[in-house]
């Protein structure tokens, strides 16, 4: 009866993650922070918020990526990530037409 | 609140039937679609995502309207508290999917170890956040305070504002992760989650290294730009 | 009503007919084509269908008039807009400011009144700013609106090119007397206009009790003369 | 495939289950069952809020106090607003054809997650209670429904409990789209692809995304209102350093693509009826696929134009009214795919079809009047006017309420395997087209001249258009009633029909109907187009016997 037989044990986890592996993208995110705190005390001047931001996002491709096991999974998944960042951004870029005019201009 | 009624509902249909033990119908209804449930997962994550991302807009709008506030406001803020914190939530992230491994190759016990160490962070972190609150808010800075409203400007109470809003409801969902783990826990003890069907682990995992995300995001945040 | 009250109005009305229109067009050409459909295609005439299942060529024509129709709609409304925004100069300034539920429109000379005068011909800016909750500055004869906000100004720019009354409203929902907040908009010939203001001498209201308008009367007084020369 | 109705199943409303009465509704987790409870509720929710329309529309028949005052009033609209949004328009369409139709459509036995489902149908209900009982029985709230700081937050009346209503009626809304989206991926039949879906589910789809993406952003608004009015957190408050023209930002980031989590559904049951009714497949399938997911996406970049007079920056006025303008053209290819279809097709003029056709023209109007409010300077003339209203009832009356009631009648022989009164439910229909313009047009001359929205009192000029309005809504409100009161008499007293009376091809139609419980007796097997009118005409209705013979003759007098 049920006709979706095509998609049903897709899951199939070919890929066995280590746990090596996990414990190395552990120690890199650790890294990750020590580099944050650590440049945070250092004046960039505008620069900081785009720094901090950029390890931010480093960080948090790598619990996505491997953590979160985006990079095993198929195209689909990948793709509703994208397009859920993709409405994010753009909420942000819209916003930010209004803010950067009413408050800095 | 509901994901945990995502993990279970998601994977529901395990069992017989669709709750009609039904006389005219024969039918045993088995469905069992774990890709469907990790697909519906990530699309609650993303529903998460945009509930902070409301938060993160409205940061995002007044970081640009009270620069100078904010920078202020952010050196009051406890550095070593959030650097512990963060490392807190990154190692219980690997401990999670460190139980999520050893469920996959068979070890049941290791993986309950993982799962209860995992909690352990969990609760480490809100004992941190509750000292660091409580030290605010003996401070009198605290959302409503006279201390706020009367000496502080504008952008340093809407900081404030903000930052226990977000911090509050980022521990909200650390708590909410911690029952939904009390869950899994029962369910590998049970043998209602196994090495063959661990899709409910491996959401409460996703779930769980959402709430790493977004504190990811939160740290640098409120805690280092000043 | 649908007089022409200053050049923004009457640009407005430009391009409110202009895109009335289009769409007028647009509605009878969908309209005339369904109703000719209906009645050529019915089931008794046409009892066998000729499927098509589309037609690149027509798509794409109906893609990309349409836009470069509402491309031309843009482009009318900006116009206007920043004819309405990017006025650098200004004869006469206006401080408007709305409290529930009730208007407060002070002159450059300090005086405050309940009713807005102002000259004819002149480029008036108007300063909106509200004490409690948002209200919206709405002059329909002009075709201008501008939300009150507290805590930050907002501001319009016209010039009246016609004497007469016209009405102020209140255009984003404040409360029970939202509807009760119509106010007069007089427009007046220029030299009866100075006199007036030059009468009024910065005095306040009656009723209203500012304390901030007493200041630096005297100069405003000063430049408005100025400006006149 | 047969016409007859197949006496060897039980259908989903005999099916005996493990609870008994009203539990065994209240505890189902068949999509059908809560389709139809879904159904009851909406419409039960939606006949107050035309209460309270009604009622509006009695007080501005005669200049200063009518029947109430303006307290009252205020009330009334907020009520009017907050139902019809928020309990009946938002879920409408999806959560009660989309709940039914949508594994019909696709031939799947269930929603990808049954439970979830039926979790989410108990928090609507939830929220429309606590909303109902807030909103009649404790306070006379009157924000209007879209909470406006800084006035929501010091308004006398309460309105925290309608904005936790609103927080759970959202997380419904989520939870239902969630279910959708994995519905529309995970549960198609074998064979059907993506692109092989009907519109309908297609319309489904993208409105699903929607309510994932944008819902939970009014949620933590909500949150923020109510932390705000309790606390002070000063987030909104601007004697505390709040900023209000952010919360309208946060506001319209949701409301706007709301607006098309209202409109796009509809957009879908007007393409699977023309196509049925012009026995024809649906005029480039694939740009109305694409013009969904476009609308839906515009959706996400268009939302200040709500702010056009709110004290934003002028480039971003500017960059927004630039940008609105694009969501015309995918909506502009969709009304004229629908013209197009009826083009060469065989054309019965049944209800629902009726109801599509003065939807198209309805709804143009309020999509083209959009026009003049996406343009800057007529919007800063017209916005917060009778004009806006007019706007968008047009919009939500003429295209989308119209769109559900010829839902109604369109999947009621499938719903309740009975078929109703063509002849009254087409004067109905005319009758609603009637009334729509009558109430509605004279607002857009209102809206013009200068009248703004939500006044108790109005000038003496205007209270001809007032008194012509208030006609209309009574034409209105009568063919609705009249409409309903057919479908509710055919439940009891109509004639059976067969499982397919109009001969539509989409899935839904190949089993009997009412649907067995687990929808089909046989996997069904997908053609490559959803709309394949290739080949036999299996219609069975009233109107159709006689042109049937009409075409009988035809294809005899051609054999011979």
């Amino acid at each position: 009866m049920s006709g979706h037989n095509e998609h049903t044990s897709v899951d199939t986890h070919e890929h066995l993650p280590s746990y090596g592996k996990n414990v190395m993208i552990w120690l890199v995110l650790v890294a990750l922070t020590a580099l944050t705190v650590t440049v945070a005390s250092v004046d960039l001047g505008n620069y900081t918020f785009f720094v901090a931001m950029l390890i931010a996002s480093i960080k948090a491709m790598l619990v996505i990526n491997i953590f979160m096991h985006i990079k095993y999974d198929d195209i689909l998944m990948k793709s509703i990530l994208l397009a859920c960042g993709l409405v994010f951004t753009v909420i942000f870029i819209m916003y930010s037409f209004d803010l950067f005019n009413r408050y800095t201009g | 609140m509901s994901t945990t009624s995502v993990d279970a509902h998601g994977h529901s249909n395990n069992h017989a039937g669709h709750g009609y033990g039904d006389n005219n119908q024969l039918y045993v209804h088995f469905h069992r679609d774990d890709y469907g449930s990790k697909f519906g997962m990530w699309l609650f994550l993303f529903t998460e995502v945009l509930l902070f991302g409301g938060l993160f807009v409205l940061y995002y709008g007044y970081r640009i309207a009270y620069p100078h506030d904010y920078h202020n406001a952010a050196m009051e803020l406890n550095i070593v508290m959030g650097a512990v914190n963060t490392l807190v939530l990154l190692t219980s992230s690997l401990t999670m999917v460190l139980s999520i491994v050893a469920l996959r190759r068979k070890s049941i016990k290791t993986s309950l170890f993982y799962l209860i160490v995992t909690f352990g962070f969990g609760a480490t972190f809100c004992v941190n956040k509750y000292f660091e609150w409580s030290a605010k808010i003996h401070h009198g800075i605290f959302p409503g305070s006279m201390e706020l409203r009367e000496t502080r400007p504008a952008g340093e109470v809407v900081f404030f504002g903000l930052y226990y809003l977000m911090t509050g409801l980022h521990t909200f969902h650390v708590i909410v992760g911690m029952v939904v783990m009390v869950f899994c826990f029962i369910f590998i003890r049970t043998g209602t989650i196994n090495s063959d069907k661990y899709i409910v682990l491996e959401n409460a995992g996703l779930y769980w290294h959402l709430v790493d995300l977004i504190w990811i995001f939160l740290f640098p945040l409120f805690y280092l730009l000043h | 009503m649908f007089e022409q009250t200053s050049r923004y109005s009457s640009t407005v009305d430009s391009a409110m007919l202009y895109i009335t229109v289009i769409s007028v067009l647009m509605l009878l050409l969908i309209t005339v084509a369904m109703i000719y459909f209906v009645i050529k295609y019915r089931a008794s005439k046409n009892p066998i269908p000729t499927q098509y299942h589309g037609n690149v060529a027509i798509e794409v024509t109906w893609i990309i008039i349409p836009t470069l129709l509402v491309m031309s709609m843009f482009y009318y409304g900006y116009k206007d807009f920043s004819d309405l925004r990017n006025t650098e100069k200004f004869d006469e300034e206006y401080f408007v400011t709305a409290k529930m539920w009730n208007w407060d429109f002070k002159y450059e000379n300090g005086t405050v009144t309940d009713t807005l005068f102002v000259p004819v011909g002149k480029t008036l800016k108007f300063n909106i700013t509200s004490l409690d909750v948002l209200h919206s500055f709405y002059i329909p004869a002009f075709r201008i609106k501008e939300d009150a906000v507290p805590g930050s100004n907002g501001f319009v720019v016209i010039t009246p090119e016609k004497t007469g009354e016209y009405d102020i409203a209140c255009a984003e929902y404040c409360g029970l007397n939202h509807w009760n907040m119509y106010k007069k908009f007089i427009v007046m010939e220029q030299d009866e206009y100075y006199a007036w203001v030059e009468s009024q001498g910065g005095k306040d209201k009656e009723e209203v009790n500012t304390t901030e308008e007493k200041s630096a009367e005297s100069d405003s007084n000063e430049m408005s003369e100025n400006k006149e020369n | 495939m047969n016409n007859t109705t197949n006496t060897n199943y039980t259908n989903f409303y005999q099916v005996k289950t493990k609870h008994k009465g009203l539990l065994a509704w209240l505890l189902t987790t068949d999509h059908k069952r809560i389709g139809i409870m879904y159904l009851i509720s909406i419409l039960s929710f939606f006949l107050v809020g035309l209460t309270f329309a009604f009622l509006m529309r009695l007080e501005m028949l005669t200049p200063g106090p009518t029947i109430v005052d303006a307290q009252t009033y205020n009330s009334f609209f907020t009520l009017h607003g907050m139902i019809m949004v928020f309990l009946f328009i938002i879920p409408g369409i999806p959560a009660v054809f989309g709940n039914f139709f949508l594994p019909l459509q696709i031939g799947a036995e269930d929603v990808a997650f049954p439970r979830l489902n039926l979790f989410s149908y108990h928090l609507y209900l939830t929220g429309a209670f606590l909303a109902l009982y807030s909103l009649i029985f404790q306070t006379h709230i009157d924000t209007g429904w879209t909470f406006y700081v800084p006035y929501s937050l010091r308004t006398g009346t309460d309105v925290t409990l309608p904005l936790m209503a609103a927080f759970i009626l959202g997380f419904s809304s989520i939870l239902t789209g969630l279910n959708f989206v994995t519905t529309c991926h995970r549960m198609r039949v074998k064979g059907m692809k993506m692109f092989e879906m009907p519109l309908f589910t297609w319309a489904l789809y993208s409105t699903a995304w929607i309510q994932v993406v944008a819902t939970p952003i009014i949620g933590i608004t909500i949150v923020l209102v109510l932390l705000e009015r309790s606390f002070g957190f000063g987030i909104f408050d601007p004697t505390i350093g709040g900023d209000p023209v952010l919360y309208q930002h946060l506001f319209w980031i949701y409301s706007h693509p709301a607006v098309y989590i209202m409109a796009i559904p509809a957009f879908g049951v007007i393409s699977d009826i023309i196509a049925t009714f012009s026995r024809k497949s649906v005029f480039g399938y694939k740009v109305m696929a694409y013009s969904t997911i476009a609308i839906a996406f515009i959706g996400y970049v268009v939302w200040a134009h709500h702010m056009f007079t709110s004290g934003m920056s002028d480039t971003a006025r500017t960059v927004f009214s630039f940008l609105t303008f694009f969501v015309a053209i995918p909506t502009g290819v969709k009304v004229f795919n629908w013209v197009a279809t009826l083009w060469r097709g065989t054309i019965v003029l049944s209800s629902p079809m009726l109801m599509a056709l003065s939807a198209i023209f309805l709804f143009s109007i309020g999509g083209l009047t959009g026009l003049h409010l996406g343009s800057i300077s007529t919007d800063i003339h017209l916005h917060d006017t009778y004009f806006v209203i007019a706007h968008f009832h047009y919009v939500i009356i003429g295209g989308i309420l119209s769109m559900f009631i010829a839902a109604m009648h369109f999947w009621f022989p499938k719903m309740f395997g009975k078929m109703h009164n063509e002849k009254v439910a087409k004067i109905g229909v005319v009758l609603y087209f009637i009334g729509a313009n009558v109430l509605y047009f004279p607002m857009f001359i209102m809206g013009y001249m200068g009248m703004p929205r939500r006044y108790f009192d109005y000038l003496p000029e205007f209270q001809i258009y007032h008194v012509i309005s208030t006609v209309g809504s009574w034409i209105l409100i009568a063919s609705i009633l009249l409409m309903f009161t057919n479908l509710l008499i055919a439940i009891f007293k109509g004639k059976p029909v067969g499982s397919n009376p109009w001969g539509a091809k989409t899935l839904e139609w190949t089993m009997p109907s009412p649907p067995p419980l687990l929808n089909f007796i046989e996997t069904p097997v997908p053609s490559h187009d959803p709309y394949d009118y290739h080949g036999h005409d299996e219609r069975n209705f009233e109107d159709v016997k006689y042109i049937e013979n009409k075409e009988n003759d035809i294809i005899n007098q051609e054999n011979s």
